[in-house]
């Protein structure tokens, strides 16, 4: 029984088309095909097919942590289907804002291959049904209301002309509620209206007060509103007063025609100068109208849980806003929390690299609690430290892939993953050779370099961490002051281009590097917490994620953890982005925003 | 040969309404998509008047030109997508009168004088296409190649004028 | 035979008629190059319709037509050129401000 | 007759190419997949955008289709199947894939979407970019050829295939077609990373489907147009004239869907300028050269 059924009966050709729709399924990941791929669930091999848009997906396959802001979001996307449509949800989730999930299963490879054959004879049987229940989104009621594409200022509730300049007043759908965010990628962009009509974004722009209004007949008539002149019955044209009015053209470069006030013939002629006056001008100095496209949580190309709100000009990006839709929230839930408890509440913060959290948490603990551990077990933890940088380099690596179109690296990147996640010491030594094949193809690929040099270039003085900091020839690598990572023989592995070819080629020098390292460490454990005593004290640790360094402080009251405070790479990476991505084109912005590798869920607000 | 003819009026006629529809619709797009099928109508039509080099010419060029022209409108229009019925026209009146002055004028030319003996068959596409080239490369060598330096020119002029004016330190 | 002759050329003078409404009564320069189009176009077509049925052996026509062709490209380069430069400095390729010819 | 027999063997190569495709795309070779999806397809609804340009949106997919059609009516399979023979056989094939271009741009400003908007546009610079590296590799094979007929080129390759004859001209026209067909280091109108889908994310149901079927034929007719053009048609030792052109176009299409899967897509600003600073030059050397070879030896 699948809530997104579609109007019908099933006869005979529909029983046919039902039975090819289950062989034929279509899937849309949430929060995003990494965290699938980090979570260790082969999406391909278990017969479902991801696509990029939900317009062409018939299953919405819900896995890995969905905080309420991104649930909002999923519940666009599934409106957005097209009907037949199915849920499907891995681990226990609770969904309010969607329907009751067609299929459940638990998080694992098993559970989704058993929830596949699952939805697929579901999908045969009730494909179509006679009665099927409609769902609605609050955030996609609109409301109509009539706005004037020169003079957006001027809103109405019914069609009519526009005062000022007499054009057709155009229907414009707006969220009924009172705010609204673009939630979601694939939301159309109704009240953006990007290429049909021609609005500069000025709902913000109040009309201050120094904009007075005269007759062009009769310029000794002047009023502060629009409207038109009692002598001639003229629309009023606007006139900035005499004082230069402090609208910030921050880069206009003001001819100094001041404000022409050109006869009008019968009709009341728009002139496109005024309309175009203050629009923000791009750099190639043509006034033209900026798109608001938003690029959000679950793009297929950027990183699941990040929302980009880009001002494209033409295909240039003008102005980008970054949000963080899938940020947790504290650390320490209830007022305290048990050392075990609060390991496997840092290990679940952020799915795409949980050793390492759960390896910060329990040095941090050990610093409170004063225990050293042996050589040995500190020399398993490194190794299996390790072998997880390796597994996240590749999972960007197949991320990467996808955003440039370079399918056969994604397969291959994403296969070797899966397999490095649980891969023990002697399959990692089985495993190196094919993951050396790769990097070395991976280098002599044509088109590459040409694609990703000097691009995505940060300034020399930003605040970075990780890949993307020794890219730049910053090496604040925490493993440098770790005494065993070094009597391992390690040592950080630099770039100076500082651009998205420079962090490409860390990474794969880092993977090749680390294999050496955990070859070294000759053992692969996953830490484990052992036993704090009673004590109350604060302990503090830093590990070298595979996107950075990672600083945890906490607070023991006799045993319990009272308060932690984690300070992780991607919450300075993401105000990178700006400054980094402007006038870039989008195709380059995208590619630079995916060379930082963040990772949304560490970023705590 | 009535089929000839048949096809010769469809496609005119098809031709002439895309003409106008160009001039009513306001979405800008769209009316040069109009233009666009106008023209390629013509190309139709001259593949029925049995002149098929210059008509798959014909269609073939003006598809990438009228789409060329279709971004500069959105480029330069207030409304692309017209749905602000902004009526962007002046001396309305003027205008439709010497249209209709110029037509009827053409027809009258085109009707009352005598073009004497009208030639029934045309050399086959083949032969044609054969004997454009040798006219071009041949006698009309001189005009061809002006011809092609003239687009040469033309094309570095628009490019030198439409560039970026160097921003001069000195606001002359 | 002289029908599909007439035809031709009335589909020309048409295309001549509706591009010269065109031309005269829109605002925009993009618009007036497109009138101007419709107006090569009607030539062309009468151009072929004199070759396919007055003079068939003597190829200079489809030569001219060519000719056209080029002079249609040429005018829709230059004019966008020109056009670009404008709505650079002005802001606007509207017809109505384009009142002097300083700048 | 012979219509009917070549739109039948149209439809059976679009469906193979669907096969090579899902084989690159999955890795897995299976026969039934496409006829799955595109049974799923027609049965899924087919839903319109809210402020959409109702014709564009509607005429997109079925001109791509028509375009793509049209281009296979001079594609000579063997000596006897082709359906009209023009005089102008060889510049019809590129008139009639122009539309191509017609029908993405209609794709891409129909649904109003910002996406969609964007992959239109961006396949516009990307004709600036190929339609000269069709045009003059075609004009070289004409010249060889001495006629435009496309019968007479095949014939014209009698002695020495044009892939040999012309090498140069053959890489060009190959880099063109793919990327006149969007295939995948081209595929900046329809790339999954940057746009979701692009022109093609807003279309669902039928209208996609048509939109597939047209890509599809339209990857089979510039194949099709590569093997008349460069690895001459129909001939070819002991096997019938139409099984060398099935095995031929069969072989360019897998080299066409398989060999994209390697690259990352291409930049618009380099394909922009690679194609005009060194595709055009090469192309007029191999004109060039090729009018030698031809006056030298007849």
């Amino acid at each position: 029984m699948i809530t997104g059924a579609r109007l019908g009966t099933l006869t005979g050709f529909r029983r046919l088309i039902a039975s090819a729709m289950s062989h034929d399924l279509n899937v849309f990941l949430v929060p995003g095909p990494d965290i699938a791929r980090a979570q260790g669930l082969d999406i391909e091999s278990s017969g479902l097919q991801p696509v990029a848009s939900p317009r062409h997906a018939n299953v919405l396959l819900v896995m890995g942590p969905v905080t309420p802001a991104l649930q909002e979001a999923t519940a666009v996307i599934y409106a957005q289907m097209v009907r037949p449509r199915s849920l499907f949800v891995l681990g226990a989730q609770d969904l309010s804002s969607l329907p009751a999930a067609d299929v459940e299963a638990e998080l694992s490879q098993q559970g989704l291959i058993e929830g596949v054959n699952r939805l697929r004879r579901v999908f045969s049987e009730s494909a179509f049904r006679p009665s099927i229940s409609d769902f609605d989104v609050p955030i996609l009621q609109i409301r109509i209301e009539y706005t004037c594409s020169m003079h957006p200022e001027i809103v109405q509730d019914e069609p009519g002309s526009c005062p000022r300049c007499g054009m057709f007043l155009i229907p414009r759908e707006v969220q009924s509620m009172a705010e609204h965010r673009h939630m979601n990628h694939q939301k159309i962009n109704t009240d953006a209206e990007i290429p049909v009509t021609f609005t500069h974004n000025h709902g913000d722009h109040q009309h201050d007060a120094s904009m007075e209004y005269t007759c062009p007949m009769h310029p000794d008539v002047v009023q502060n509103e629009p409207g038109s002149c009692p002598r001639c019955g003229m629309n009023l044209e606007p006139r900035e007063s005499q004082t230069e009015s402090d609208h910030d053209h921050h880069h206009m470069d003001h001819a100094d025609q001041g404000n022409m006030n050109m006869d009008h013939d019968d009709m009341g002629f728009m002139s496109m100068i005024d309309v175009t006056k203050d629009l923000p001008r791009s750099e190639d100095g043509l006034p033209m109208e900026w798109i608001d496209a938003p690029f959000g949580p679950f793009f297929p190309g950027l990183p699941g849980g990040l929302l980009l709100l880009l001002t494209l000009d033409g295909d240039a990006v003008a102005r980008s806003e970054t949000h963080c839709l899938s940020e947790n929230t504290e650390l320490v839930q209830s007022p305290s929390m048990e050392p075990p408890n609060f390991i496997e509440r840092l290990t679940c913060v952020n799915p795409l690299s949980p050793i390492a959290y759960r390896l910060l948490a329990c040095r941090a603990l050990e610093h409170a609690a004063g225990i050293d551990i042996s050589a040995e077990t500190a020399r398993a933890r490194i190794g299996a430290l390790e072998r997880e940088r390796i597994a996240s380099h590749l999972g960007w690596l197949a991320l990467f892939a996808q955003q440039t179109g370079f399918d056969w690296l994604m397969r291959r990147a994403a296969s070797l993953q899966l397999k490095f996640l649980t891969a023990e010491f002697q399959q990692i030594k089985v495993l190196k050779p094919s993951v050396l094949a790769l990097i070395k193809r991976l280098q002599q690929t044509p088109l590459l370099k040409s694609r990703t040099a000097n691009i995505g270039q940060l300034m020399a003085d930003i605040v970075s961490y990780g890949p993307v900091a020794r890219a730049a020839g910053i090496d604040n690598d925490a493993r440098n002051d770790d005494k065993i990572c070094v009597a391992l023989g390690f040592t950080a592995v630099k770039q100076i281009r500082n651009d998205v070819l420079a962090r490409l080629q860390v990474r794969l020098d880092e993977i090749t590097h680390t294999l050496m390292l955990i070859e070294a460490a000759d053992a692969v454990v996953v830490p484990v917490s052992n036993t704090v005593g009673k004590i109350s004290s604060s302990g503090e640790a830093r590990v070298e994620t595979p996107r950075g360094m990672a600083h945890l402080q906490l607070t023991l009251e006799n045993g319990q953890v009272m308060t932690a405070q984690l300070d992780a790479p991607s919450t300075y990476h993401l105000n990178l982005i700006n400054p980094m991505i402007d006038q870039q084109e989008l195709g380059d912005a995208l590619m630079a925003v995916n060379s930082l590798d963040l990772s949304p869920w560490e970023v705590l607000q | 040969m009535t089929a000839q003819t048949f096809f010769i009026g469809f496609f005119g006629v098809a031709a002439v309404w895309f003409g106008i529809v160009v001039f009513r619709t306001f979405s800008m797009v769209r009316s040069a998509l109009a233009l666009l099928f106008s023209q390629t109508a013509l190309g139709a039509m001259f593949l029925s008047m049995q002149v098929e080099f210059l008509g798959v010419l014909q269609i073939m060029m003006m598809a990438t030109e009228m789409t060329i022209m279709a971004i500069f409108m959105v480029m330069f229009m207030m409304d692309p997508g017209g749905l602000g019925k902004m009526d962007m026209t002046h001396q309305k009146r003027l205008s439709l009168a010497v249209g209709i002055v110029s037509f009827v004028a053409a027809v009258a030319v085109a009707v009352f004088i005598d073009w004497g003996p009208l030639a029934s068959t045309a050399p086959d596409a083949a032969q044609q296409t054969v004997d454009l080239g040798l006219e071009l490369l041949g006698r009309s060598m001189l005009i061809f190649e002006t011809a092609g330096i003239t687009i040469l020119t033309s094309m570095i002029a628009a490019i030198a004028v439409a560039i970026q004016p160097l921003k001069r330190n000195d606001k002359s | 035979m002289s029908i599909e002759f007439l035809l031709a050329l009335m589909s020309g003078a048409a295309l001549f008629g509706v591009g010269i409404y065109g031309a005269l009564s829109q605002t925009n320069l993009v618009m007036i190059m497109m009138g101007v189009e419709l107006i090569l176009a009607g030539a062309m077509v009468n151009l072929l319709a004199f070759w396919r049925y007055l003079h068939p052996d003597n190829p200079a026509a489809q030569m001219f037509v060519l000719i056209i062709m080029t002079v249609m490209a040429i005018e829709m380069a230059v004019g966008f050129g020109v056009a670009i430069a404008r709505f650079r400095a002005r802001g606007s390729v509207e017809m109505e401000e384009a009142a002097e010819l300083k700048g | 007759m012979t219509t009917v027999f070549i739109l039948i063997s149209l439809v059976f190569g679009a469906y193979l190419v669907a096969v090579i495709e899902d084989w690159a795309l999955t890795g897995r070779f299976r026969l039934t997949a496409p006829v799955f999806s595109a049974l799923a397809l027609l049965g899924r609804e087919s839903v319109l955008p809210r402020k959409l340009d109702r014709v564009f949106f509607e005429v997109a997919p079925v001109l791509l289709l028509l375009s793509a059609v049209l281009a296979v009516a001079v594609v000579p399979l063997s000596p006897d199947l082709i359906i009209t023979d023009l005089a102008t056989g060889a510049l019809f094939i590129n008139a009639a894939l122009v539309y191509v271009l017609v029908a993405l741009l209609m794709a891409g400003w129909g649904p109003d979407g910002a996406y969609a908007m964007i992959g239109g546009w961006r396949f516009l610079g990307q004709l600036i970019a190929y339609a000269m590296l069709i045009v003059m590799p075609l004009t070289a094979v004409v010249m060889r050829a001495e006629s435009m007929l496309t019968t007479e080129i095949v014939v014209s390759q009698a002695g020495l295939w044009n892939i040999v004859y012309q090498p140069v001209g053959f890489v060009l026209f190959f880099i063109a077609a793919m990327a006149l067909a969007f295939l995948p280091p081209f595929d900046l109108p329809t790339s999954k990373g940057d746009l979701a889908g692009g022109v093609e994310a807003e279309y669902s149901g039928v209208r996609l489907a048509v939109f597939r079927l047209g890509r599809l034929v339209l990857i089979i007719t510039l194949a099709a147009a590569t093997v008349i053009f460069y690895l001459g048609g129909w001939q070819g030792p002991w096997l019938p004239p139409w099984a060398w052109s099935a095995i031929k176009i069969l072989v360019v299409t897998a080299v066409m869907l398989l060999g994209g899967r390697m690259l990352p897509r291409i930049r618009e600003a380099h394909l922009l300028s690679w194609c005009w600073i060194f595709g055009i030059p090469l192309a007029l050397l191999n004109i060039f050269l090729v009018g030698v070879l031809v006056l030298v030896f007849p």
